[in-house]
């Protein structure tokens, strides 16, 4: 667990570091301050590499539950960096990919939508009569969406596994959660569902381990969707462009102390779980394998520009413009 | 649960002419009895058996798991069936009229239309429901839905005209592993002239394809949907007080279009119409006309002509929506037009 | 108010004889057994005739509310009957029209939709300072929608005062609530908006105007948007095509004992309110009202065809196809 | 409140020159000015002055009466707009990304379009935000959104490729009693290349004009927002390697288009040439090529050719963007063919 909030970090860090020396042409997102809202719902599901096990919509700020499912590092940074070995092929943004054995789906921009479609990954467990149960990670912003709305609703009424973990991090951009809705915990949302709603400190990873495993236990018998609202704080910019000059510099410093990485730390070193040796050597290796990750990729080709065809349709393939054939289009007068 | 066969689709069983509508039953059912990967999702197609009963007795007979009566929410379940096709499943959506699509544009634009390229896989989806004019029903039940989507690479569009290729397109539209726009005209759905008696054993329609709908060699003549038929009306007038002859060409899949038949057709010809009953500006009469012009301009011996309804919302009386369509009467004027030029 | 009872249910009788004489070609919608929540909904606000009053959108089964609002019965039948001397010209159906002096707009058939524009004409209200609410009616089924819930968020959000009355007739079409909603009383949706909420028997239309009253004076006085769950049943089908085979005929026959009419008549009578003969003359007024309404109607003149293309743009006119002109477009070659 | 006017809007007012995105600012901030039923809604426009920073200071100038920061609903804000603009004010809608107007689609098709036909009196609406690809922003914040709505009678559609044009034209489209939307090409907000002076007194550029940015004799080129810029380059191309001249129409307008500009152009050079950043199958150029089929196939002497982005969705990898978006160099080639034939 702590390793894969040290891996949550390391991996954020360093593709700053890559932003900023020009490697990632597209938006970073950073989940300073929430790693342990990701790592602690993910751990109380159930992992597996084939096909079986249960089921992932992570968003740009639940790197950390994406990691745990098997998403690896090197492809990590394959997305970012736009890698034609990257399990997109450099088509996609950010960490949105799929792995169908591994239990994950990729996200799209568009708020919400990923509400609908995990209540159909979990509609598909119960049609099947399989045990499995879906989470789908979602800001306190995106609930103000229709899509939101619309999956959520779906979910509960069909009576789907579903989890919708709300990242309550208080900001949606620039925009204070009180601009998005007058609820000041999701879990007021719940009973408007007919549906489980429970609200835990994001940044205890045990806390927010412990919330999850119940909602999924709710979920996997019987009870359908749950909601969980995770409180915690957006501790940097919305993205990397972002200075945050909207926030008050005394509320980031409060949060700070309460990171979730030294918070877990300091209890697994209070309570003598793990040696500061055995620590170090967890966020070592962390920092190692991005870094040696992040390496590998930096040398990794681009893909060629003809594969953007290639793709849209399983069955067709979109033609070359003749503007960029040697000779004119054959079929032309 | 009744096992039984709903009444309603033993006709071809017996050999009996059946509605295009009821062709569409006939393919959901047998695709449905074919691969149990297949189900249903949408407003009222339970209990009720859909709107215009195309599902009608189908819950009776595959059970709440296969026929699932949603929420009142186009984008949640259009998305939600987007979910269950990576799960292996394959889908067939219905919009109680395609005009309510709309709140799944979104999501059946940015995502499942792009899910295979962002590498998630096939995306077997049917989105199917009742489109078009003619029977008063106002803005919002009569719409035309196919140009809201044919600029978005990643679908496929079919529009039938016959019950013979409802049933075929439909069931190669389940079979096909991209999400596919089914557009279905209520005013054919029950149209006493396209009974027809279909083939008993399996068959498809495959997408892609148009049909040469009566050859001719004066002008060439593109359409589809019901608009098909008053082609075939204009073509009978034309023959009948001229002499001439129109090349129908039916597209029934409008993406991906099939370029090929119609470059043909108009090099035989020399001329072309499209009819569409869609509005006209942005409708997809441009994009035949460009493709033509790209790659038979050589062959045009007149203008690229198009009857279409008016660029107008669909108006609820009569009389006005009888202007706003496009008339047998205005394929005649403008097919003798090219026939004269 | 037992006046505009009568009214709309003699007003929809009446629509419902000329549907099968074939003067009707558009769908029929029906709200018998819940006519007393769109008069004792709309008895509650402030109606005038000068643009400074309460402000309706209602749907086809609030058409007692139109009705009060000053839309004329005659405007009504012109709308079905698609005359073009109607107030949309033949253009849209049922009772989907606007008069902004009187106070209402006309709705559209996708679900929802009203909720947002319903939000924005009282955002105007709190932008200009007028002393003004609105008022938008939807079926228990229209809540599932993403309109429905990102019109009513951002009324709440940004405090409009803003009243949703959810028409709670037990029934989307041929689905019960349940099929909709994991909620039974739709007031369990009001915390998740941060929002008041209440429920009241729709049937008895002296409730209903009290209720309506309290949430328009919580909305008045500066608390933000409302919700009013309205319980009732839907006693006929769907449409006038639907034949409702699908709902237990006990309960219609259990819902008739409480006809909103009846009851009130009742009540009216019992309280010596009203004599019989003043009743009667009431209903008979409603009765002859429509008769000679419709009368006029079926007698006034269908649109036009040509101007379909009228109005599309305020600074546009709609090309004439040429291929109906006399003459080929001149403009050809 | 601050009353003071942001100082980055003074550029004009010390004659200095603007960028595309300074004179959508200016634009913005006139109107405001001068008319106070104009207001602003959108995601992050108050303090933050916007994603883009086109409102930066504004919330301190007008107010949180007249700059509305909104929950993330692009439909219940849009719809929203609809109502206040019923209401005699004069809503102006910004998308953060126009990508995010999908969830808008419906009302705004079903809703806003239809409303002036359905007799709800003027609909004074703009709903602009920027579009358009080349800074690698993936899938969601590249597209453009003309082709959703250009299918859409009610609409009016309206996409600038110079300052000047940016804020005469959104002036035009704020003051107009249609809805209008408004496209920003995000790679033209702050190129250098654009910056010009602006004149001090108010203008506007009226809606439905093109322009014609070059006079040529050999190819008529159509297109609009950034590949304007491409097809001058190609011209100049064109001009110093062949010795050929274009003549190159900025449609500015969309919706409606200036049918009669460019049928006048190809009337003069006999060729067409349609440049559009937007994928190809549905893209614009379909409804020009009808258009001038119908109205100057006399005058044609050669195919009528596209140069557009392939039919795909907009990769995020700067290899596969650029491969997916036409170039200069494409613009060329079609060109040179085009004067050749
Ligand atoms: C439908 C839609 N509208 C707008 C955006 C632009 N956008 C991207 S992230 C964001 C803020 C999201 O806030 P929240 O949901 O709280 O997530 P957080 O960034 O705080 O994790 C916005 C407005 C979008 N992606 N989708
Ligand atoms: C977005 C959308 N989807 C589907 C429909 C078709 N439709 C019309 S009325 C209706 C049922 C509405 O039920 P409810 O909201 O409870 O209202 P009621 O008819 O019971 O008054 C449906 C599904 C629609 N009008 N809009
Ligand atoms: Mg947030
Ligand atoms: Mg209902």
């Amino acid at each position: 667990m702590y390793g894969a909030l040290c891996l949550t970090r390391a991996a954020e860090e360093r593709l700053d570091l890559l932003q900023k020396q020009g490697h990632v042409e597209g938006g970073v997102y950073r989940s300073l301050g929430q790693e342990a809202g990701a790592v602690g719902a993910a751990f109380a599901l159930r992992r597996r590499t084939d096909g079986t096990g249960d089921f992932l919509s992570a968003t740009t700020r639940a790197a950390g539950a994406l990691f745990l499912f098997g998403g690896e590092v090197v492809d990590f940074f394959r997305q970012y960096l736009g890698r034609g070995t990257g399990p997109t092929r450099g088509r996609g943004a950010n960490l949105y990919w799929s792995d169908y054995e591994k239990g994950f789906v990729g996200g799209v921009s568009p708020l919400g939508t990923m509400v609908e479609v995990m209540a159909g990954i979990t509609l598909s467990f119960s049609l099947r009569d399989e045990d499995r149960v879906g989470m789908v990670f979602y800001g306190d912003g995106a609930s103000s969406t229709g899509a939101w709305h619309e999956g959520l609703n779906v979910a509960a009424a069909l009576r789907c596994p579903l989890i919708v973990m709300v990242e309550n991090n208080q900001w949606a951009f620039s925009t204070p959660t009180s601009g998005n809705t007058r609820v000041s915990s999701f879990t007021e949302k719940g009973p408007g569902y007919g549906i489980g709603a429970s609200s835990v400190d994001g940044t205890d990873v045990l806390a927010v381990f412990d919330t999850v495993r119940r909602a999924a236990a709710l979920a996997r018998s019987g009870e359908g969707a749950q909601l969980v609202d995770l409180q915690y704080f957006r501790r940097l910019g919305h993205a990397q462009h972002d200075p945050q000059d909207y926030v008050d510099p005394a509320l980031i410093d409060e949060w700070q102390k309460k990171d979730p990485l030294d918070r877990f730390r300091a209890f697994l070193a209070s309570d003598a779980w793990a040696t500061n040796e055995e620590l170090v050597a967890i966020e070592e290796g962390a920092f190692e394998e991005c870094r040696s990750a992040a390496e590998q990729v930096l040398a990794e080709s681009l893909p060629t520009g003809a594969d953007a065809g290639c793709d849209v349709y399983s069955d067709l393939i979109t033609p070359r413009p003749w503007t960029r054939a040697d000779t004119p289009d054959p079929m032309l007068a | 649960m009744d096992r039984e066969t709903p009444v309603h689709l033993l006709k071809t069983k017996r050999g009996e002419p059946v509605t295009l509508l009821e062709a569409i039953s006939e393919a959901l059912f047998e695709e449905m009895s074919r691969d149990d990967r297949v189900f249903l999702m949408g407003e009222d197609i339970g209990v009720y058996g859909g709107a215009f009963k195309v599902t009608r007795d189908f819950l009776g007979h595959f059970g709440p798991q296969r026929v699932i009566d949603t929420p009142i929410a186009e984008g949640g379940f259009t998305g939600a069936a987007a979910g269950a096709a990576h799960m292996g499943l394959r889908p067939v959506v219905e919009m109680q009229f395609m005009d309510f699509i709309s709140p799944a544009y979104d999501v059946i634009t940015n995502y499942i239309a792009t899910s295979h390229y962002r590498g998630a896989g096939p995306m077997p989806l049917v989105i199917r429901g009742p489109v078009g004019g003619g029977n008063r029903g106002g803005p919002f039940h009569s719409q035309n839905v196919e140009m809201a989507f044919f600029h978005t690479p990643g679908l496929k569009i079919v529009y039938p005209s016959t019950a013979y290729d409802a049933k075929g397109l439909l069931k190669a539209a389940i079979r096909d592993d991209n999400p596919v726009i089914f557009e279905e005209h209520k005013g054919l759905y029950r149209a006493p002239a396209l009974r027809e008696v279909l083939p008993d054993e399996d068959y498809i329609v495959p997408l892609g394809k148009a049909r040469t709908v009566r050859e001719g060699t004066d002008v060439t003549v593109v359409s589809y949907g019901a608009m098909v038929h008053k082609c075939v009306e204009a073509a009978d007038i034309i023959e009948q007080e001229d002499g001439g002859s129109l090349e129908i060409l039916d597209l029934r899949t409008l993406l991906p279009l099939d370029e090929g038949a119609i470059v043909e057709s108009v090099k035989k010809t020399g001329k072309l119409l499209i009819v569409h009953e869609d509005t006209r500006t942005g409708g997809i009469a441009g994009e035949i006309a460009i493709r033509v012009s790209e790659k038979a301009f050589e062959w045009l011996d007149g203008p690229i002509l198009r009857v279409t309804a008016i660029d107008a919302p669909v108006p609820y009386s009569g009389s006005l929506e009888d202007y706003f369509l496009p008339q047998t009467d205005d394929v005649v004027t403008a097919a003798r037009y090219l026939a004269a030029y």
